[in-house]
């Protein structure tokens, strides 16, 4: 129950993953592209936790989530969204 | 029953890894690159605590569940992890600093294209 | 099956649903204003009722949830209300058919020196 | 569109390879090398319950050592070009309700870093997520004003001052049991306590306070890379 329950979880969280990092690419306003890069860090995070990781879990959630993103909106700031 | 657990992250680690860098080849826009090393750079850090990872096991933090003869056979290996702890800060440093001469670079050439950057062409 | 346990699923599901009406909310309403009353009120809740199922089901874990939601209580508003009024900034978000508008009638717009 | 042709002919190659070697890397059933050793020695020889911990800061303090050099480097580059090459800057004025906030939530964000760090031998956590979970705080207290905190400029000294009592632990090492960062000369105590280790917890706290300072850093430049607050 539980197996077949992880393995859901990770396939679906893999699959929106992979997907999110491709609309990184592909998605027009750069705002959306930088919050999709911390989704991608914050879903990083929960399968750091699935892999039993929490130590790294931690720290790829208060880096990936926050610090990360709070540089790219401040270079966003500076350049702006075009090219 | 575990092993579509365990490759599908490893399918997932390797997919991150290949858009980040298919991105870092293509894009113009300079956070746009970024961006997709940031994604290739999670992708790196989930394999790796991918290769060390067993399945069945706990963390490798002990508390006083575990009878020490066990320990072995009960956790799963610290060693990437703490490899990957480290990786993880070192790559948002070199994002900060990514993101601080791609700024610097626009200003200069005035346009966010790094086609248009001369002295960081390759 | 205790009463406790049936609690806690029960406001597992209504949480996971009021979540997802707010999920739904944001793809599907029309303008900035109306999505962000489905992204802030309504996860608010949902996460309460979520954490307050957990809290059900694990008795033990009532501690660390209450710090939880009162996080959740003390940041989540707070960024609903700096979304709004980062949007209220930019002018050609204002709709067209508002009766009043208190912000600007107060003179007080953040950001910009009067 | 050569260049997106060529980037996705690249990436196609790297993926097949990708597929080839990734299911040549079997699951192993047990802990091997390395990872057996630490795993089996881990917890008596330095007495930390937190084998990561135990591996980051005693077995591989050298690597650590160079990795925090490695940070600083970065920071210090960071804020260097936004010293020498400053950029146009507006600070906007906070509404009354986020400085509110941003005035109350710090000392409980603080609380939960410090608790990572004095905690890193014990639980889940450690120098690196305490010391940037501290940096967000830092970033919360920035937001939410429109000075900038740290105006007598005490983050490079608190920078200085942990990557120098790391180092100064690690002599301490060579001075009393010969041996570079060596953990076990404090004792290890019981695992489990909060005062246990050896030099685990005190080298804890200088990656923390030297990572969290960096970051500060860092978000103080990008705020003060227009010259005024």
């Amino acid at each position: 129950m539980t197996e077949t329950l992880m393995t859901a979880i990770v396939l679906t969280l893999g699959g929106m993953m992979v997907a999110a990092g491709i609309a990184v690419l592909f998605v027009r306003d750069l705002l959306s592209a930088i919050i999709i890069t911390g989704f991608v860090s914050l879903s990083a995070s929960v399968m750091f936790l699935l892999m039993d990781a929490p130590d790294v879990a931690i720290t790829e959630a208060s880096i990936g989530a926050v610090l990360a993103t709070m540089i790219f909106l401040w270079g966003r700031g500076k350049i702006g969204d075009d090219g | 029953m575990s092993t579509a657990f365990y490759w599908s992250i490893a399918g997932t680690a390797a997919g991150l890894i290949l858009v980040g860098l298919w991105g870092v080849l293509t894009r113009k826009h300079v956070l746009r690159i970024a961006l997709a090393f940031t994604v290739a750079d999670t992708g790196a850090n989930l394999l790796l605590v991918w290769s060390g990872y067993l399945p069945g096991r706990t963390a490798p933090v002990i508390d006083g569940s575990i009878p020490a003869s066990e320990i072995t056979s009960a956790v799963v290996d610290p060693l990437p992890q703490a490899m990957v702890l480290t990786s993880i800060v070192i790559g948002v440093a070199v994002a900060a600093l990514f993101v601080v001469v791609g700024v610097l670079a626009s200003r200069r050439t005035g346009s966010a294209d790094v086609r248009r950057m001369k002295e960081l062409r390759w | 099956m205790s009463v406790l346990s049936i609690a806690g699923h029960v406001l597992l599901v209504s949480g996971g649903f009021i979540l997802f009406t707010s999920g739904l909310g944001i793809l599907r309403m029309p303008d900035v204003w109306n999505r962000l009353h489905a992204g802030t009120k309504a996860t608010t809740l949902g996460s309460i009722l979520f954490l307050a199922g957990i809290g059900c089901l694990q008795p033990v874990w009532i501690p660390k949830l209450f710090l939880i939601v009162l996080f959740i209580i003390l940041t989540n508003p707070v960024s609903g209300h700096a979304l709004a009024r980062a949007v209220h900034m930019r002018p050609e978000e204002k709709p067209d058919n508002l009766l009043e508008d208190d912000l600007a009638e107060t003179g007080y717009e953040g950001g910009k020196e009067q | 569109m050569i260049r997106t042709l060529a980037g996705l002919v690249i990436v196609l190659i790297l993926g097949a390879v990708a597929a080839a070697v990734i299911p040549e890397m079997q699951m192993r059933e047990e802990l091997q090398g390395v990872g057996y050793s630490y795993a089996s020695r881990g917890m008596d020889e330095t007495g930390s319950s937190n084998l990561v911990t135990a591996v980051i800061v005693a077995y591989r303090g050298l690597d650590t050592l160079g990795e925090v050099v490695v940070l600083f480097c970065a920071s210090t580059a960071v804020v260097l070009m936004l010293t020498l090459y400053p950029i146009g800057v507006k600070a906007s004025e906070p509404s009354r309700i986020v400085a509110f906030t941003a005035k109350v939530l710090p000392a409980p964000i603080m609380l939960f870093g410090v608790y990572f760090i004095a905690h890193s031998h014990l639980s889940p956590g450690g120098g690196f997520p305490g010391g940037t979970v501290i940096a967000s705080t830092f970033l919360l207290v920035m937001l939410g004003s429109s000075s900038v905190p740290d105006r007598n400029g005490r983050l490079p000294a608190i920078e200085s001052l942990a990557g120098l009592s790391f180092g100064l632990l690690g002599f301490w090492g060579i001075m009393t049991a010969g041996q570079f960062l060596n953990n076990a000369f404090l004792g290890t105590g019981t695992p489990g306590s909060i005062i246990s280790g050896g030099l685990i917890p005190l080298i804890s706290i200088a990656i923390g306070a030297k990572v969290a300072s960096e970051f500060s850093g860092v978000f103080k430049a990008f705020r003060n890379s227009g010259g005024e607050a």
